[in-house]
């Protein structure tokens, strides 16, 4: 069985202005020790699934209105929140987008580490501190012991960056969940910080889920992707046969709009060349989501009036769309199509 | 921290110099006599020597080096118009009762306002909200002395509850002025806790609390609020100095004898040394209240230790 | 949700805006059935309580309880009942002896000599000797003391040279006509006959002080903790702005007809609370009543009222209205008996004179003045008015900000109205107004609110006011022929041919022909909450003063 | 200031610590921004509600007394203490004027004096605020000092002893009163903002192309405080209603035969037992404005600075 299987999972927004469809039925599972790369633009729900998963959702507005959420063999969407928080940080970590905000500015660091260690483990002041520096001697912060009783605001952003995955390596969680990682920080930085997360993975054994909306990052560091698109899982499958032959054209947009898979031009894997928006999820037309952008869907098509399945077009390869690849004719790169 | 502290504590000497010229100044600026206080007419033999008795007939800058000067030595000088009573014998009788009164509507606007306000925010929207955040508004909008009013006319004459009207002694004369002095900045504290932890709430370094399996009460008790507070923090500087210098129509309402009373009657009656006297207190005590302020802000926010030293 | 909340609070407003008229209607039984057993509650007089203790409101903190500094009437009354007069006051302002068993005037009325009573002791055990009042009025008089009263000893021979020396003070102190001849021969010389120097033996000012208490403790000799007193009272405690507690002191030499044990006293100020705590029982006297209460209070049995000797007029700056029909038509204009009724409604008398109606020989000196209507004249005013060849259209009324006055002035400004002036009520804290009236007044003033409470029973203590040189004319009227008459009077020590020239002085203020320097409005009345087991008269006499001596607190 | 201090202190937390890089957007174009700030209030019930009551608040202050039948300064004893009927909807007062009519006018002396003393605090806070903030240096140091002397004067006693400098209180004396010792707050408001907004871009770039001091100042710098300062003065304004109450309430308030509701309510006090209506009137009043001024002024932030909307 697999470390972390979410099934059907829908979370929905109720707001003034109607019910967003954040994440919308979303299923994939992550096995023990292995990462799972979830991918998308901004607002496509991959940041919710995560926050779902961690039962940390802003509630209200938002709710988990279907689906399961099963770690390690119990459903957390049924668990009351006591336990939840008892998985919390002990079983699952996660990290977050911007370091800068992230830390308590009002607490030192040492603090935060060590609560973390004393919420989980019943262990003395001391003891915790000791953790708490090896702890970020592993994430590499030079002269730790002397910087455990510093605030927030002395560190720069790829120091509190480390902090954070210290925070979140301090119990040996079985899951780390790492939300956007290094989006917030320089570009000299970012690369060293993936780096670490990758070591660390190894070095305890941990399964991560790792969201991003930059390829490259999952390039490297994922073994399965799932592609998001409006709060429905678009396309997924393991990280060589989805950069070797992506089947969505969405996905094939996101590849095509990289300048260069490698290289160090890497970072800017914004989605800019893909014409158009992504739908209102607030009452999304009941076709498929990602249709009104597609260059291949027409008037004529079901794609403009059904939703597409999310079917396993390979062995374990699965997309939802009308026109993947390998059902199109002629090649991607040879057809001009008209739009 | 300690220099920060050293330097601001010297900062209120020229602060406290400025306020004595300031209040010297203005009341050089009111016209009357002291001396005279009734319609009948003082002989200009008893003018003369109630001027040199008091060193009124000394050119201005003579009195105010005197009064410098005694001031440094705590010295108030004699109340022109109390004739038995100096200065500091009226901050030492009076004044400990203003700062109680001012004190406790202080404490219980905090220690009724912060959880007000708390819950608010954390059932946002919920009919408990609503009820808090209507007597707070209510509450801030109505004047002190209707309050005040109100509560004698409801809660002594129409149903006694034991309080009496007026006066200063017992806990039972304490309880009606310190709520109708404390409750406008319990219901601002309301407010602004209410308001400062909405967006605490929603801040990425409490959703980290969170992922770390902090228990919510911990979250609250030590992230949330430890931010919110410092908002609260910077107000309560400035509303402690205001309760504790202007109680005076709780003062008159409830007849208590603080500090307040004396003011208003001293400022109509002449009484300069009464005046400079007291206003040079209250200003200590504003100067005293925003110092605290300053102090706490830096325990309770870092980042502005490092900017200030 | 705040759209809710703020729904919520605007119908709490209007609710709350009901709930208070309900109050309203609830409070108007309660009136009703107090008004039922009232109005009866003189004649009753039960019998004596087993307690007699009181608490009283003694309104405002006294500001010296030292006799030569005190100046203001809560520290006379206390002073009055914690000392040991030389005479008192009776009923009709007539000198009793008290601690001076007797005393004599000289031929020439310009010597008075007292004999003190044998048993007159300090609460230290020291005997009451004449020696104790040389050395008290010598210091009162004295420069360094700097007393606002020294001035009431000016009729005492070398008195006001010694208060105003620069050199040389010591011999003129010598020469103050004070002199203890033994132990209870004290001789006073006047600078003229003054047929009412025994009357104002009674003020406060002329008590005498414990010389080693007040040597010993100086400024401080006043507290509870240090002073000696020789009354019927101890003053036991005084926590400054907030209480003042008195206990009978069994050693005084009449003890036995002393009732009260205990007076305790609170110092409220202000009015509406002092009635609330009257009303919830915390105390038993007070006086201070505001006036818009008085109609509710009234209709209670607690509700006393008493004459008083005290005048509320309006002055003329007679520089800026200087026609005399104008005054005289301003003053026609005004109802006074409505003004009584609807604004200061403690049953005041409306003014026929200056002196008011108590004052011994009133009956031969009033004017009564064709132009001091009970109600209002306006036709006459309106012709008066016309005859004004430059009326001041445009009249500055200045008052002090007191409560009370404002009320009248808008009545007033509303009477005026109709002989087509338009008055601008210019309204100031006390002492500046002070300042504005000077005299002389400042100039943009034309009328100005102001009352006068004698201070010793004679209507010389009124009507010398209005002399060219006074220093509390501030109307701008001189006129030599008063002033003249004032003189006469000061010398004349017959009370009969001194009430007549009283009466020509009160005929050249408002009789047919009066100036009409000044409006007088209505003659004081004093208005009490009090008990109605608080028996006798509470309040001693037209002066206001009380004596604690007398009262005695009966069974509910 | 004032008496609600914590109304006033808390804007300058949050400008202060707002992170410099968010409100470093670009000058949006002027128009907009307003017209997008009106819509955002417009979405906002509870302000548009008292925003609504305040418009007919004032319109019934500026207009009513024209409108009455009610001489509001005619005395007439025969009708005095009158509650609330149908000819005087808010009844009478101890002098028998309609209460109606005479709160319109106490209302129009309160709020006057509410917004010109709010004004004033304003003024004198932009402009010492501005010139301490943009000249910056040792001006700045030495402006701030001043400054923080300044903040020792307990507020109240000094629009005591001020009253008593002028003696015959007056609608100015009121506005000087209580503005003398509560500008000290909009001031650092004020030079908080501009050194914020000194450090953008547009600024810098208006500085580097040369333009003059004093045309950055009044081109770029104060149009976009200009948001805060109507934001402050619904902040300032119930600070300064209720200032002006305590001083009518011991006995400092302007000359009769006018009124401000303070000092309406003061008298109401006196008379309270037997008409309840003449101390809630005016107090009711005052509670609305003040209620009316939060609600505006909540909105007004999230309408104009929508970094600090509600979610």
């Amino acid at each position: 069985m697999a470390l972390l299987e979410v099934n059907d999972l829908s979370t929905h927004f109720f707001t003034r202005e109607g019910e967003v469809r954040a994440v919308d039925g979303v299923t994939f599972s992550v096995e023990r020790g292995k990462t799972l790369g979830i991918v998308g633009e901004s607002g496509c729900g991959k940041s919710v699934t995560a926050l779902s998963i961690m039962g940390l959702i802003p509630r209200p507005p938002a709710k988990i209105v279907a689906g399961s959420v099963v770690f390690d063999g119990q459903d957390l969407t049924k668990l009351p929140e006591k336990r939840l928080e008892d998985l919390r940080g002990r079983e699952i970590a996660m990290i977050f987008q911007d370091p800068m905000t992230s830390l308590n500015p009002t607490l030192t660091i040492g603090l935060q580490i060590t609560e973390t260690i004393r919420r989980h483990y019943d262990v003395s002041k001391q003891d915790a501190r000791k953790k708490a520096i090896e702890l970020l001697e592993e994430v590499r912060v030079p002269r730790a012991a002397n910087r455990l009783d510093d605030y927030p605001h002395r560190f720069s952003g790829g120091m509190r960056q480390r902090v954070m995955i210290a925070i979140a390596l301090s119990c040996d969680p079985k899951l780390l969940i790492a939300d956007e990682p290094t989006t917030a920080l320089d570009v000299t930085v970012q690369a060293s910080v993936l780096d670490l997360l990758d070591d660390l993975r190894h070095e305890h054994d941990m399964a991560m889920i790792i969201i991003t909306h930059d390829m490259g990052v999952v390039a490297e560091a994922a073994d399965d992707i799932v592609v998001m698109y409006a709060g429905q899982i678009v396309e997924h499958a393991g990280v060589q046969e989805l950069f070797d032959r992506p089947e969505h054209p969405y996905t094939e947009a996101l590849l095509g709009a990289l300048p260069q898979l490698e290289g160090e031009g890497i970072r800017e894997g914004r989605l800019t060349a893909i014409p158009g928006r992504p739908p209102d999820l607030i009452n999304p037309p009941p076709a498929c989501r990602f249709a009104p952008r597609c260059p291949y869907a027409n008037e004529n098509d079901t794609c403009t009036t059904h939703m597409p399945e999310l079917r396993e077009i390979r062995p374990n390869h699965w997309v939802r769309s009308a026109h993947p690849v390998s059902e199109r004719e002629g090649s991607r790169l040879g057809t001009e199509v008209p739009v | 921290m300690t220099k920060f502290i050293v330097r601001r504590v010297f900062w209120t000497i020229p602060v406290i110099l400025v306020v004595i010229l300031l209040t010297f100044g203005l009341m050089r600026q009111i016209k009357g006599n002291p001396f005279r206080t009734s319609e009948r007419a003082i002989p200009a033999e008893i003018q003369r020597n109630l001027d040199r008795k008091f060193g009124l007939d000394k050119p201005w800058y003579e009195q105010y080096a005197r009064y410098v000067k005694n001031v440094a030595t705590f010295d108030l000088g004699p109340s022109l118009v109390l004739r038995n009573r100096d200065v500091n014998d009226i901050v030492k009788e009076h004044f400990p009762r203003s700062l109680e009164l001012g004190g406790l509507a202080f404490l219980f606007a905090l220690v009724f306002g912060i959880p007000l306000g708390a819950v608010s925010a954390l059932k946002a929207n919920s009919w408990l909200d609503y009820a808090a955040m209507f007597f707070s508004n209510v509450g801030f909008a109505i004047p002190s002395f209707l309050v005040a009013t109100l509560f004698i006319y409801f809660f002594v004459l129409q149903f006694d509850f034991g309080f009496p009207t007026s006066g200063w002694t017992g806990w039972e004369s304490k309880v009606l002025p310190v709520v109708a002095l404390g409750l406008a900045p319990m219901a601002a504290f309301a407010r602004l806790v209410r308001g400062t932890m909405l967006e605490t709430l929603q801040q990425d370094y409490i959703r980290t609390a969170r992922a770390k399996g902090l228990r919510w009460r911990r979250v609250i008790s030590l992230h949330v609020l430890r931010n919110s507070l410092i908002p609260v923090v910077t107000a309560a500087g400035p509303t402690l100095g205001f309760l504790i210098t202007g109680s005076f129509v709780i003062e008159q309402i409830f007849a208590i004898p603080g500090v307040g009373r004396y003011y208003v009657t001293a400022v109509q009656a002449r009484d300069y040394s009464v005046v400079m006297g007291l206003t040079v207190l209250l200003a200590v005590i504003v100067i005293v209240a925003n110092l605290v302020v300053d102090i706490l802000y830096g325990i309770l926010d870092p980042r502005t230790r490092d900017v200030r030293t | 949700m705040r759209i809710k909340t703020l729904w919520l609070l605007l119908a709490m407003l209007v609710a709350s805006l009901a709930l208070v008229a309900a109050g309203c209607g609830g409070d108007d039984d309660d009136g009703g059935d107090a008004a039922g057993t009232g109005a009866t509650q003189e004649e009753e007089g039960g019998a004596e309580a087993a307690e007699q203790v009181i608490t009283v409101n003694w309104g405002t903190e006294p500001p010296s309880l030292d006799p030569g500094l005190a100046s203001d009437t809560t520290s006379s009354n206390i002073l009055q009942n914690i000392m040991d007069p030389l005479v008192k006051l009776d009923d009709d302002l007539n000198p009793v002896a008290n601690l001076a068993e007797s005393w004599e005037v000289s031929e020439d009325g310009k010597t008075v000599t007292l004999t003190l009573r044998e048993d007159g002791q300090w609460t230290n055990g020291d005997p009451v000797t004449a020696e104790d009042y040389e050395w008290s009025w010598k210091r009162t008089i004295s420069p360094e003391l700097a007393a606002d009263y020294a001035y009431q000893f000016y009729g005492i021979e070398g008195a006001q040279e010694y208060n105003g020396c620069e050199s040389n003070c010591a011999a003129m102190a010598d020469k103050v006509g004070v002199n203890a001849v033994d132990d209870r021969t004290l001789e006073i010389t006047l600078t003229t006959p003054q047929p009412w120097f025994i009357q104002q033996l009674a003020h406060h000012s002329f008590l005498a002080v414990h010389r080693p208490t007040v040597e010993q403790f100086k400024d401080k000799w006043t507290e509870a903790a240090n002073i000696v007193t020789n009354g019927p009272f101890q003053l036991e405690s005084w926590q400054h702005n907030s209480r003042i507690d008195l206990v009978k002191w069994d050693e005084w030499r009449d003890a036995d007809s002393v009732k009260l044990t205990r007076v305790n006293g609170r110092m409220i100020t202000d009015g509406t609370t002092a009635v609330q705590a009257f009303e919830a029982g915390e105390i038993d006297v007070t006086g201070g009543l505001p006036t818009e209460e008085i109609p509710r209070l009234k209709e209670t049995e607690d509700y006393q009222q008493y004459p008083g000797l005290g005048t509320y007029y309006y002055g003329f700056n007679v520089d800026n209205i200087t026609d005399v029909n104008q005054r005289r038509a301003m003053s026609l204009a005004i109802d006074r008996q409505s003004i009584i009724d609807n604004v200061a409604q403690a049953d005041q008398l409306p003014a026929t004179g200056f002196t008011p109606k108590g004052m011994p020989g009133f009956e031969e000196l009033t004017p009564d003045s064709p132009w001091l209507p009970e109600t209002a004249d306006l036709e006459q005013a309106k012709t008066l008015m016309d005859q004004v060849q430059n009326p001041k259209k445009d009249i500055t009324l200045l008052l002090n900000d007191s409560p009370g006055h404002r009320e009248i002035a808008v009545a007033i400004q509303d009477a005026w109205k109709e002989l087509g002036l338009s008055v601008t009520i210019k309204q100031q804290e006390w002492a500046q107004f002070l300042e504005f009236i000077g005299p002389p007044p400042d100039k943009s003033i034309d009328v100005f609110r102001l009352g006068w409470i004698g201070d010793y029973v004679d209507a010389m203590n009124f009507l010398e006011l209005w002399t060219s040189d006074s220093g509390n004319n501030s109307t701008n009227f001189k006129n030599e022929e008063y002033d003249g008459l004032v003189e006469e009077a000061r010398a004349t020590e017959d009370n009969a041919d001194r009430y007549a020239i009283y009466g020509q002085l009160e005929d050249i203020l408002h009789g047919e022909d009066g100036q009409m320097p000044v409006m007088p409005i209505y003659w004081y009345t004093y208005v009490h909450l009090e008990r109605p087991t608080v028996q006798d008269t509470y309040n001693l006499n037209l002066l206001d003063q009380i004596d604690l001596t007398k009262v005695v607190v009966t069974e509910e | 200031m004032v008496v609600d201090p914590t109304q006033a202190t808390r804007r300058p937390v949050d400008t202060a610590a707002a992170p410099a890089h968010e409100t470093a957007g670009a000058p949006i174009a002027q128009s907009n921004l307003w017209k997008d700030a009106w819509r955002r209030y417009l979405r906002n019930r509870a302000a548009v509600l008292a925003g609504s009551v305040f418009v007919l608040l004032v319109l019934y202050c500026a207009i009513w007394p024209f409108v009455s039948p009610y001489d509001p300064n005619e005395v007439d004893f025969a009708l005095k203490n009158q509650g609330p009927n149908l000819e005087h909807p808010f009844g009478t007062d101890n002098f028998g004027r309609d209460l109606f009519t005479r709160t319109a006018l106490g209302g129009r002396v309160s709020m006057g004096i509410g917004f010109g003393a709010t004004l004033v605090i304003l003024l004198i806070g932009v402009a010492y605020g501005s010139i301490s903030g943009f000249v910056g240096g040792k001006l700045d140091n030495g402006m701030m000092r001043f400054l923080d002397t300044l903040y020792g004067l307990p507020y109240l006693p000094f629009a005591i002893i001020v009253t008593a400098i002028f003696g015959n209180v007056t609608f100015w004396t009121m506005v000087v009163a209580l503005s003398i010792a509560s500008w000290f707050t909009s001031a650092r408001i004020v030079r908080g903002q501009v050194i914020t907004l000194k450090e953008n871009d547009y600024v810098r770039a208006a500085k580097a192309v040369g333009a003059r001091w004093f045309r950055v100042l009044a081109r770029h710098l104060l149009p976009n405080t200009l948001g805060v300062l109507i934001i402050a003065i619904f902040l300032e304004l119930p600070g300064v209603i209720l200032g002006e109450a305590i001083l009518s309430f011991i006995g400092l308030g302007i000359s009769p035969p006018d009124a401000s509701w303070g000092q309406m309510a003061q008298e109401g006090r006196l008379v309270y037992r037997v008409a309840p209506h003449i101390i809630a009137v005016p107090s009711i009043a005052i509670a609305t404005l003040i209620l009316c001024a939060n609600f505006i002024a909540d909105g007004l932030r999230d309408a104009l600075d929508p970094r600090t909307r509600e979610t």
